[in-house]
C-alpha cells in the first residue's frame, strides 16, 4: 500500500472547503488482462490536488503515468478505489467538460484544418455554444502563438506546431482540469524547451489545474510545483517531491544550483524505483 | 533507395544554379519518360501481335492483325458506342449499389462484432461461389431488364468493399477514439467525425479495383440474356467467329473499365487532400 | 390496348426470330392486341426457368432435348409448337477427311460441346457404331479446331453462315436429321397453366407469329430488313445468307400440309424413346402429353400458313 | 476502442484474484462466441433458405431445398469428389504458376524502373478483359485438356499477386536500404536478404484472395469445353434441370476453395513469424 | 562560407601524419532538389577529425547533421567539395568496411533473431570473413549487454534492446569510423542516459572514431570531446566547441558546475543558430 498524500495543505481541518479538490484519488488500483496475464498498472495510489496547481508525474516505463491520468479522464475504470474529479465522478466531470487531454502524439484529425481541430470539442458530445466569456477558437490559437496558421492541414505543421494545435484543442471551453500525456515526448529537445516555458506562461493566463505526465527529469523538475514519482510493477507513488523553484520561471533556472540539485535528486530517486 | 546523387563533386566553381538546371533537365526527362514508356510499351506489344501474326500467317480466326481491329474498330465505332452505353449504365450503377450496401454492411459490422462474426464467414463463402452460378438466380428473381445485370455488378463489386470499409473503419487512431470519448461523443459522431474520414483512403483502394470489376460483372451479366450491350456483342462475335469485331469489342471494354479507374482516382484526388497515416 | 407477350429465349435474339421480329414490325402482333418482346438468353441461362416460373407467357428454346429433361425434373411445361421442322444442326469435316455418312465416323476425332455430346452417342448408337471407334473431345462451340487439325469433325448450325465462312468451300456437311437422329430446332413452350388459362393468348401469337413468318419467305430481303432494325447488331448480308436456309428448315411437306409450327407427335415420342435409352433421364422418362400439346396447333389450324 | 473497462469499483475487498477470475470467464465467453457465432450465422443463413422454399412453396428446379441439397451431397460424394479432383489439380496448378509469374515479373519490374513503367499500364489493360473473353484463345492456343484450365486459372491470378508483390517488395524500409548500402550489398543480396522478406506479408495477403479466384479460375475454364470437373458438373446439372446437383456442386467448389484459403493461412502463419511494420 | 576547423592539432606540421586523419572534409556542399525546390543542406563544411575521437554534432532540426553523416558514409555524393575518410574516398572505405553506421529506429530486420542480425555484414557485400583478432557476433552481443538474447526477434525486444543490436551490428568487423544519427533519440531519458554511458565504455573499449548526431544538448555535451555545432538554412558550420569535462565520465557528471556551465553555453549557442 502506498502512502496517501495530500497536497491540499490549506484546506481547513473540519473537511469543509471552499472549492473542491480538483483531484482527490484514495486507493485507486488498476488491473489489466491480456491473454492470460494479469498487469498490476496502479496499486493503491491515493492523491490529492488543490485547483489551479501543476503537477508532473515522473516515473519509469510502464509504472502508470498514463494509467492514472487515464482513470482521471474516465477512459479507464479503476478496478478498486474511488476517484473524485472536482467533487464529482470522472465520468460527470467528462460530461461536463471540466477535462481537457492533450495525448504525446497531438492526435489532430488530419482532414481538419488547425482551427477547425481547435473547433471540435464544440461539434460533438452534443452541440456545445462556448460560455460568453470562454476565449474561442481564433483566441486560442492566438494564445498558442498560431495566428495566421488557421487554415494549415495538420501535414502542413511541424510537431511542435502541431502539439500547441493540440494544447488550444484542450483548452477551447476553459476546462478547470488539463491532463496532458507526455505532449512534448515526440519533439526535439529546442522545440520542446520552448513549449514548456509557453505552458508555464497558459497556465499562469488560464488558470487551469495542470497534471503533466512527462519521463524527463528536466521537464518534470521545469513545469511542476510538485513532482509525483511513480515506482513500477505494480504501479504506485514512491513520492511526492516539492519543487522550490521561483515563480515565474524561465529557461535559465535550469542552470541555477537549486535546479541542478532537484535534477541529480530526481535522478537517484528514479534510480530506486 | 533515397540515394539522392545529384552531380560528382568536380569542380567547386559549378554553381548552385548550374546544378539546379542539370537536376531540372534530369527530372524533365524521368516525366517525360514515365509519360513515353506506356506508349513505348504499347508500341512494343502491337508490334509483337502483329509480327506473330504476320510471321506465323495466323489465320484471321484464330487471331486479326492489330491493323484489321484498328478497322473494324473505326468502321463500327457507332454500333460498338451504341452497345457500350447499356453496359456503361449496369456498370455505374452496379458501382453506386454495391458499394454503397458494402459501406452500410461495413458500418453494421463495425458497430455490432456479433453481427460481423456471425456472418463474415458467410459472406466469405457467398463471395467464392462463382459469379456466373449466381447469376441465373438473379435473372429468376428480376426478370431480364438491366436489374440482374446492375445485380451481378453490385455483387462482384461488394465484397473487396465490404473487408477493405471494415478494415478502413477499424483503422482510427486509438488516441484519436480516446479523444472522442474524453470529449463523450456518441456513436455517431464518432462515426461521422473519425470513423468515415479514416476509412477512406481504404476506401478508395477498393473503389478503384471496383472500378474495374464492375465493368466486368456488368459483361459477364449480360451473358445470361441481354440483346445489346459489350456482353452481347462479345458472345454474338464469339459465336460468328468475327475476331475482329471480338477484338474490337474486348477493347472497348476495356478502355471504358480504364476510364472509368481514371474517374475514380481523380475524385479520389479531389476528396482525400490529407496526408492519411499508415493507409494502403 | 394491347398485352405485352414476352417470348424468352435459350440464347441472343436473331435470324431464329426473324418471323416474330417481322411480324412486331410490321403489326401482326398488334392486330393481334399483342405486343410481343423477344427476351435474350444466354451461355448460361436457357431460359426455361424463368418461364416456368411465370414470370414470362412463352419461351423458345434452340433444340427440342432441353423440353424433354425439363419435363423429366416435373417442370411443368409444354411444347405447343416447332419452328424448324427440322433441326440444321450437323457436322462439318473437310473434303481431306470427309464425314459423308454415319459410317465415316469411325476413327474420327469429334469435337462437340458438353451438351451436344449426347447427340452424337444418339447418331452412333442409332447407326450401330462402336463407341470405341470414335473419340468424343470436349469443346466449345467453335470451329477453330478443325481448322487447327486438333480434331476431324465439328458441329454446328447449318444456319450459323457467318460461323461457317470460317471453314470455307471444303466444308463436307453432315446433318443430324440425315443420319437418323431427328430432333426439332426452335420449338415453343409455355407452362401447363398459361396452356389452359390463356390460352388464346397463345392462340394469338402463333397466329400473329405464322403470318410473319409467312411474310418472310415471300419477302426475304425485305424481311432480313426488318430484322436488323430489330437486332441492330446483326449484319445484313450473313442473315441474308442464313434466312434461306433457315426457311429450307422452318418449311417442308408436314407445313405444306398443316401449316407453319406443325409437329408430329410420333417424331416427339422417337426422341424420349431416344434420349430415355441413352439414359439421360435421371428422375423418369416422361410420356409425350408431359412434353408437348397440339392444342394451340388444332385451335390455329386453319390460319397458320401453309407453305412448303 | 481501447477502454478496457475492468470491474466496477465495488468494493476494496474484491480481491485481484477474484476479478481475475470474473475476466478470465468473459474472454472465455468472447472466445467462445467467436468461434460459435459463424455457426450460428450460417445455421440462421440454412433455415431462412429452407423457411423460403417452403413458405413460398418454391418449386425445386427455381431453388432445391436445404435438405435435398444435402442429401444430394451425401448420395452423389463419390461423384463430386471424383469432379473435384481434376478441378482441385488445375487450380493448385495455375495458382502455382500465375503466382510464380506475377512473383517474377514484380522482381523485374523492381530492378528496371523503365520495364514496370512500359508494361504495367498494359497488365492493367489485359486484366481488365473479362477472363471469359481471353479464355477461347487459350484454348485455341492450348488445346484441350488440362492446360489452357490451368492457365486461366493462372491468369486470373496474375494480377493481383504482381499487383501486390510490386508493393511489397518496394515496401522496404529506406533506413535499411541505406543500411544495406553502407554494407555494399549487391542488388541480388539486397533482394534476397531484404525485399523478399519484406514483401512476404503483402504476399501473402494477395495469395490468400488468389485462393479462392484459383477454384473460379478452374472452373470457368472447364466451361469452355471439359468431360470432368466442377465446372463440367454445373454445366451438366444445369442442362438437365438437377438444380439439387447445381447446388450440392457448387458448394463443393466453394467448400475446396475456403479449404484452399485456409491452407494458405496456415502457411502464411508458419512462414512469417516476426511483427511486419505496416503491412497491409 | 564557413570557417575551416582543424581538430588534428597533434598532427606534426609537414602534413605527414603517422596515421591517416579519420575524416577530412573541405568545402563540402550538398544540395537537394525536390518538386522544383532546391535546398542547400550543406555548405561549405570543413572538417578534420583524428583517429579515436568522439564528436558529437548538434544543430536544430533541418541544419544537414544527418546528410553530413550520410556524406562520409558514401550514402549522399555531395555537390561540392571534396571528403576523405581515413585517406581514402568514401566509397573506397565503405567497400573496405571501414565504416559502420547506427540509424534513428534500429533498422534491424524484423524476421532475424538478435545474434542473425549482428551476423548480416558478414552475408552481404561480398561474403567476408572476420578477421583473426575481431569481435565475433556473440562476444559483441556480450559487449552490449545482451548476453542471453541472442535467439530473440526484434519485436521481443524493447527499444533500448534494439539500439544495442544495432551497435552490435555497427561494431562488427572493427570499423575504424563509427557514425550515429540519434541512435537514441526515440527512447526515454533513463533508458537513453545508461546508454549513453554504456557507448563511452564501448568506446573506450573498442577505440573506434565516433561521430554522433544529437539534438540533445546534455547528450552532445555528455557524450564529445568536441561538440561541433551546425547552422541550419544552409547547413554551416556555426562553431566547435571543446569539452574539458574529465574522463572517463558518469552521469553524476551532469550535476557538476562545468557542465551546467558548458550545457548553458551550447544552449546559448544553439539560440543562434
Ligand atoms: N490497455 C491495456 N491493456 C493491458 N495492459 C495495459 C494497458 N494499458 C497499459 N497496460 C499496462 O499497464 C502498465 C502501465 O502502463 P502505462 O501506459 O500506464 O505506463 P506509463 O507509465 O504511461 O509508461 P510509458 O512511460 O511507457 O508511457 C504497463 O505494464 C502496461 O503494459
Ligand atoms: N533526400 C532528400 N531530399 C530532399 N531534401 C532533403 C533530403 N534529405 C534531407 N533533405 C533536406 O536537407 C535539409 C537537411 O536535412 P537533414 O536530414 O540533414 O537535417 P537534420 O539536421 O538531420 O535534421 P533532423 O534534426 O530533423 O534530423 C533539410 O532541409 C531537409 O529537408
Ligand atoms: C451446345 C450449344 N451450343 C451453342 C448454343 C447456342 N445456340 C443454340 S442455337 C443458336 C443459334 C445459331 O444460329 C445458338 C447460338 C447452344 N444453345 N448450345
Ligand atoms: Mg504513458
Ligand atoms: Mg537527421
Amino acid at each position: 500500500m502506498a502512502a496517501a498524500l495530500d497536497m491540499a495543505q490549506d484546506a481547513p481541518p473540519g473537511g469543509v472547503t471552499a472549492a473542491p479538490l480538483a483531484l482527490d484519488c484514495r486507493d485507486v488500483t488498476v488491473r489489466f488482462m491480456s491473454e492470460r496475464r494479469a498487469v498490476t498498472a496502479l496499486e493503491g495510489v491515493s492523491l490529492s490536488l488543490e485547483s489551479g496547481s501543476f503537477l508532473t508525474l515522473l516515473g519509469p516505463s510502464g509504472c502508470g503515468k498514463s494509467t492514472l491520468l487515464r482513470v482521471v479522464a474516465d477512459i479507464v475504470q479503476p478496478s478498486a478505489g474511488s476517484v473524485s474529479v472536482l467533487g464529482r465522478t470522472p465520468a460527470q466531470a467528462r460530461q461536463n467538460r471540466d477535462i481537457g487531454f492533450v495525448f504525446q502524439d497531438a492526435s489532430l484529425l488530419p482532414w481538419r484544418n488547425a482551427i477547425d481541430n481547435v473547433r471540435l470539442p464544440l461539434e460533438v458530445g452534443g452541440r456545445r455554444e462556448l460560455p460568453a466569456g470562454a476565449m474561442r477558437p481564433q483566441d486560442l490559437l492566438d494564445l498558442v502563438g498560431l495566428s495566421g496558421w488557421e487554415k494549415a492541414l495538420p501535414h502542413e505543421l511541424s510537431g511542435g506546431m502541431r502539439q500547441r494545435v493540440a494544447i488550444a484543442r484542450a483548452l477551447l471551453g476553459g476546462p478547470r482540469l488539463l491532463l496532458m500525456d507526455e505532449p512534448f515526448g515526440a519533439l526535439d529537445e529546442i522545440t520542446r524547451d520552448r513549449l514548456n516555458e509557453e505552458l508555464l506562461r497558459i497556465w499562469a493566463e488560464t488558470g487551469t489545474t495542470i497534471i503533466f505526465v512527462t519521463h524527463s527529469i528536466y521537464e518534470a523538475a521545469f513545469l511542476g510545483q510538485k513532482v509525483l514519482m511513480l515506482a513500477a510493477r505494480p504501479g504506485r507513488v514512491r513520492e511526492l517531491v516539492a519543487v522550490s523553484l521561483p515563480e515565474p520561471r524561465r529557461l535559465a533556472v535550469r542552470e541555477s544550483p537549486e535546479f541542478v540539485a532537484l535534477a541529480a535528486r530526481l535522478r537517484a530517486l528514479l534510480e530506486t524505483c | 533507395m533515397s540515394l539522392q546523387a545529384t552531380m560528382p563533386a568536380t569542380s567547386a566553381a559549378a554553381t548552385a544554379d548550374a546544378m539546379d538546371a542539370a537536376w531540372l533537365a534530369a527530372q524533365q526527362r524521368l516525366r517525360w519518360r514515365r509519360r513515353i514508356m506506356p506508349l513505348f510499351g504499347g508500341a512494343a506489344l502491337l508490334f509483337v501481335w502483329w509480327a506473330l501474326v504476320a510471321v506465323f500467317q495466323v489465320r484471321p480466326f484464330i487471331a486479326p492483325s492489330p491493323e484489321v481491329v484498328a478497322i473494324t474498330f473505326y468502321q463500327k465505332f457507332g454500333m460498338l458506342m451504341q452497345n457500350l452505353w447499356p453496359t456503361a449504365i449496369e456498370a455505374v450503377c452496379g458501382f453506386l449499389l454495391g458499394n454503397f450496401a458494402a459501406i452500410t454492411l461495413a458500418t453494421v459490422f463495425v458497430h455490432r462484432k456479433a453481427v460481423d462474426e456471425a456472418f463474415f464467414p458467410i459472406a466469405v463463402l457467398i463471395n467464392s461461389i462463382p459469379v456466373v452460378a449466381k447469376a441465373p438466380i438473379l435473372v429468376l428473381l428480376m426478370g431480364n431488364g438491366l436489374s440482374p445485370k446492375i445485380a451481378i455488378a453490385g455483387i462482384i463489386v461488394f465484397f473487396p468493399t465490404l473487408v477493405n470499409m471494415v478494415r478502413g473503419l477499424e483503422a482510427v487512431n486509438p488516441q484519436a477514439m480516446e479523444l472522442m470519448h474524453v470529449l463523450s461523443a456518441t456513436k455517431w459522431e464518432v462515426f461521422m467525425k473519425l470513423r468515415l474520414q479514416t476509412s477512406l483512403p481504404f476506401l478508395f483502394s477498393a473503389l478503384k479495383i471496383a472500378a474495374s470489376t464492375a465493368v466486368v460483372g456488368a459483361i459477364v451479366g449480360e451473358w445470361i440474356g441481354s440483346q445489346e450491350g459489350i456482353g452481347a456483342l462479345i458472345i454474338q462475335a464469339t459465336y460468328n467467329f468475327d475476331s475482329a469485331l471480338l477484338y474490337a469489342t474486348v477493347l472497348c471494354g476495356s478502355f471504358f473499365s480504364i476510364l472509368f479507374f481514371l474517374t475514380i482516382r481523380l475524385i479520389e484526388r479531389f476528396v482525400v487532400r490529407w496526408q492519411p497515416e499508415g493507409a494502403p | 390496348a394491347t398485352t405485352t407477350v414476352n417470348m424468352q429465349l435459350g440464347w441472343l435474339g436473331g435470324g431464329n426470330q426473324i418471323g416474330e421480329a417481322v411480324a412486331q414490325q410490321l403489326g401482326y402482333f398488334e392486330q393481334e392486341g399483342l405486343d410481343c418482346k423477344i427476351q435474350a438468353g444466354g451461355p448460361n441461362n436457357d431460359g426455361i426457368a424463368i418461364v416456368a416460373s411465370g414470370r414470362y407467357e412463352l419461351g423458345q428454346v434452340s433444340s427440342s432435348p432441353s423440353l424433354m429433361l425439363a419435363a423429366s425434373q416435373d417442370i411443368p411445361i409444354r411444347c405447343f409448337a416447332v419452328s424448324a421442322q427440322q433441326h440444321p444442326y450437323a457436322f462439318f469435316s473437310l473434303k481431306k477427311n470427309p464425314v459423308r455418312t454415319p459410317a465415316d465416323f469411325r476413327g474420327k476425332k469429334v469435337g462437340i460441346q458438353a451438351t451436344g455430346a449426347v447427340l452424337l452417342r444418339a447418331l452412333l448408337a442409332k447407326n450401330n457404331i462402336d463407341q470405341k471407334d470414335v473419340q468424343i473431345v470436349i469443346i466449345g462451340s467453335e470451329m477453330t479446331p478443325l481448322m487447327t487439325g486438333q480434331v476431324d469433325v465439328v458441329t454446328g448450325w447449318l444456319t450459323n453462315t457467318t460461323a461457317l465462312k470460317v471453314i470455307g468451300a471444303d466444308r463436307v456437311d453432315l446433318k443430324l436429321w440425315d443420319a437418323g437422329v431427328r430432333l426439332y430446332a426452335n420449338p415453343y413452350y409455355a407452362t401447363t397453366d398459361t396452356l389452359t388459362q390463356r390460352k388464346d393468348l397463345l392462340v394469338r401469337f402463333l397466329r400473329a407469329a405464322g403470318r410473319g413468318w409467312a411474310y418472310t419467305y415471300a419477302n426475304r430481303d425485305k424481311a432480313v430488313e426488318l430484322l436488323i432494325k430489330q437486332f441492330p447488331n446483326l449484319v445484313a448480308k450473313d442473315e441474308r445468307e442464313a434466312v434461306d436456309v433457315m426457311l429450307a428448315h422452318c418449311f417442308n411437306a408436314n407445313t405444306m400440309a398443316n401449316g407453319y409450327g406443325a409437329m408430329d407427335p410420333a417424331i416427339w415420342q422417337d426422341q424420349i424413346a431416344l434420349y430415355s435409352q441413352l439414359g439421360q433421364f435421371a428422375k423418369r422418362t416422361p410420356k409425350v402429353d408431359e412434353v408437348m400439346t397440339l392444342d394451340i396447333l388444332n385451335a390455329t389450324a386453319d390460319v397458320r400458313p401453309r407453305i412448303g
